[in-house]
């Protein structure tokens, strides 16, 4: 349902995945799902959802813009990667990987998104990614393209980065330096988790986890946010050796102990200066908040801070529980729908 | 035959126009070992929360046609249309603003009139979420 | 796998309902099963198996021919249905009848069908069908049609009919009468039962019946057929009595209680005068073994006796056994096409 | 991701030519949120009833062309032929005879390269009946 709010919702179909993989909805279905959650804004993954990717025939694009006005919904953003390994044994050149890039901006104003989320180089900080990403020489590259189309490259600063981390600066820096404003920041809530979700819990002890340890670290994160004191684990992890860790534990233990929230008032700082957002989730509390992101506070930072564009759901914590059975993503996306709503007084 | 699988959650959802629900959707396959004329569909009965949808609020959609669901039932309906076997067969329960998204509580009973054994109906309950 | 045996071995793909009911197996698949278990001739259901029925397409019959090359196969007999009560309150009239089973007869030699199993009249006998199927005055307008087309009407006589009940020999007199000899007798091993499969009982415990009665009954059942005496169900009813059988029970009862298998010495009698056999089963033992039709002496009867034609594995044990879970239909074939080998001293 | 489902039954059969079986095939699932282009991916390794497929013997069907395995494996394969997500792809293993209907355990190796994390592998065992 259209409005004309400052922060607008909407879906990431990359939330409906299950649901897609198993055909229980086409692309049709997702959309459908997500408007009738509420959300007025569709992110499409070209990838996983247009069938004849990487062509948009005509018909595809006559298809999407019918749906869109089937379902009172528009199109937000469309999904950018950089498949650089793309042999064995040879990479994409920088040429082509700009060509690949290229492909995904020109589909992104087919299908009239503003917005495509490039995979820039620093999304998930670095040393991570086996390849080169979209780095800023490649950005620079692409800035008159995406300023011929008018199409915005949404950086996505996930966790362990945040929006304030310097790693993303020389992108703005070097549409600043061209004068074409088509590079800006995106945050993703996982910068924002003070404590492992549940969701993943029942997965980590299928792998040999001891769900008392686990539950024993994700108690002490959320007890030391909810005191407004840093969680370091150091403190604690005296006790947990006293739980008798086993060799899963041991791996999984730094990996998930290091969580603690990017600070809100900066959140409220870079507010209007984002582009674009993600409301990643992976699981709700018993009162129905997500369990370890603090949305009421994240909410509050982002609408004091004058954000203006789209919040969209980013379900993630089926690939946490579907290895033991169906996750209703339909049902997590409509509840995180209205617990996102109620965040921004929008149901009053 | 095939009760428990008669009713599906594939493509459950609300029906839009123009950015208005306008009723909902769920898709059925047959409870026979073969696929039947729709004019052999003797019954479909659905009941949504407990509260019995109209049959007069149903169609049926089926190989790009739609069909008020009381129009299948009539004599002399066309006897070429088969339901195949193991394909599903979409009824559109037309209803303003559709149905809530998320779970519900959806009763099916399916009658099919077959050749040599009687009128065999099936009956299945399933929390279904609808889109 | 072709051969000039007299006896020849098929396959109804009625046996893979589930596989293609579940998209498992398309028509294609089917057909590879049924070959693969060593069959050489296939059976095939138009209104389950070709999607385009009621029309049969020349590029569908292109497409099946070439899956018979493919496969090493051939068509042997296509079932056709009596769908008198095709409308709430109105039926077929004979004329349209007629029209609707010269349909079947056409479209068996389109695919190249020598055989059509005609759904007669007296098919389960008389009192359950609700309408008046294929009787005799239909069948003698169709043989003048069959007689044109070089196609046998196969009446399948089903428990509790058997080839030798008398009903069935007035079809046989006006294809005598009318001197076209396109109408026969198809015997299904239906008839040969001599106690209910275990297949269905734990359908019918789920439905509400004792496991212990059932167990006890078809151990009754089994021990007269071993012992060469007839199974009285009057006999043990008292002691069925004293197993408090309960409401399900008593119902189900007088139905699977009946069993008793049809004459040997009478199915060696008709066998050389037999144009089609339906080789139904449920379930083996564990000797491999169909679990409530004494193979060895039916085959034996049948070879003896000097049938020449198909015999096609029907299996019918997915309907009692998929309530709770996938049933392996491919399985179940390829070990009775096995166990009708080694009977017919195929295997030697 | 999805190591449960990338290895299927469905269409797992011998296959024929000329009324003999000249192999077997099975129907696999991406490891992956989004479809990704054939030459990403990085090993398909299939083990039937514990003995190694060769991979020489594979070819990979993908909308109605076939390519031998090894041929997806090497530098410059086209960029455009998408393994889609949901889809399956048909790995058939070219063999004399084929594989003997019924059961067997089949286990799958599946690795592809992804974007902006290490190439990442899913393992799946079944036992899966061939038609
Ligand atoms: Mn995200
Ligand atoms: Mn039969």
């Amino acid at each position: 349902m259209k409005t004309n709010r400052d922060i607008k919702l909407g879906v990431s179909l990359y939330s409906y995945q299950d649901n897609y993989y198993f055909h229980k909805h086409d692309l049709e279905g997702c959309i459908a799902a997500a408007a009738g959650s509420g959300a007025e804004g569709i992110e499409v993954f070209a990838d996983s959802m247009i069938a004849e990717w990487p062509y948009i025939t005509d018909a595809f694009v006559d298809k999407w813009n019918g749906l869109m006005a089937r379902y009172g919904v528009e199109q937000v953003c469309l999904d950018h990667f950089a498949d650089r390994a793309m042999w064995k044994n040879k990479q994409l050149s920088d040429d082509q990987l700009f060509e690949r890039s290229s492909m995904y901006i020109k589909a992104a104003r087919k299908l009239g998104c503003s917005t495509v989320r490039i995979l820039h180089n620093e999304h998930i900080g670095t040393g991570f990614s086996p390849v080169r990403l979209t780095d800023v020489k490649e950005v620079e590259r692409l800035l008159p393209l995406c300023a011929e189309l008018g199409v915005m490259m949404a950086l996505e600063c996930h966790a362990p980065t945040t929006i304030d981390d310097s790693i993303h600066e020389p992108y703005l820096e070097v549409a600043e330096k061209l004068g074409m404003p088509f590079v800006g920041l995106q945050a993703d809530f996982s910068s924002y988790e003070y404590c492992f979700s549940k969701a993943g819990i029942g997965m980590m002890v299928r792998q040999g986890a001891t769900e008392e340890i686990l539950h024993f670290v994700r108690n002490s994160q959320r007890e030391a946010y909810f005191n407004g004191v840093p969680f370091v684990y150091d403190e604690i992890k005296h006790l947990v050796e006293k739980m008798n860790p086993n060799e899963v534990d041991r791996k999984i233990l730094p990996r998930i102990a290091k969580k603690s929230p990017a600070s809100y008032e900066t959140l409220k700082k870079y507010a209007s200066k984002l582009v674009y957002v993600h409301g990643k989730f992976f699981d709700f509390d018993e009162n129905g908040q997500v369990d370890n992101i603090d949305y009421p506070k994240v909410l509050q930072a982002l609408q004091e801070g004058g954000y203006k564009g789209y919040i969209s759901s980013e379900f993630e914590g089926n690939r946490s529980m579907n290895d033991i059975g169906w996750v209703d993503e339909i049902e997590y996306v409509r509840k995180h729908q209205a617990l996102m709503r109620d965040c921004l007084g929008y149901n009053g | 035959m095939y009760d428990n699988h008669i009713l599906t959650d594939v493509g459950c959802r609300n029906v839009w126009e123009n950015g208005k629900k306008v009723g909902y959707g769920v898709n059925l396959k047959i409870n026979y070992y073969r696929g039947l004329p729709l004019c052999c569909v003797d019954e479909i009965a659905l009941e949504v929360d407990g509260e019995k949808v109209d049959p007069a609020d149903m169609v049926v959609q089926h190989r790009g046609r739609e069909y008020p669901y009381l129009e299948i039932l009539k004599d002399d309906f066309p006897t070429d249309f088969y339901w195949v076997f193991g394909e599903m067969l979409r009824v559109v329960i037309k209803k303003e603003n559709g149905i809530a998204q998320g779970r519900h509580q959806v009763k099916l009973k399916l009658a099919t009139r077959r050749s040599y054994t009687p009128t065999m109906s099936a009956t299945c309950e399933k929390t279904l979420t609808f889109a």
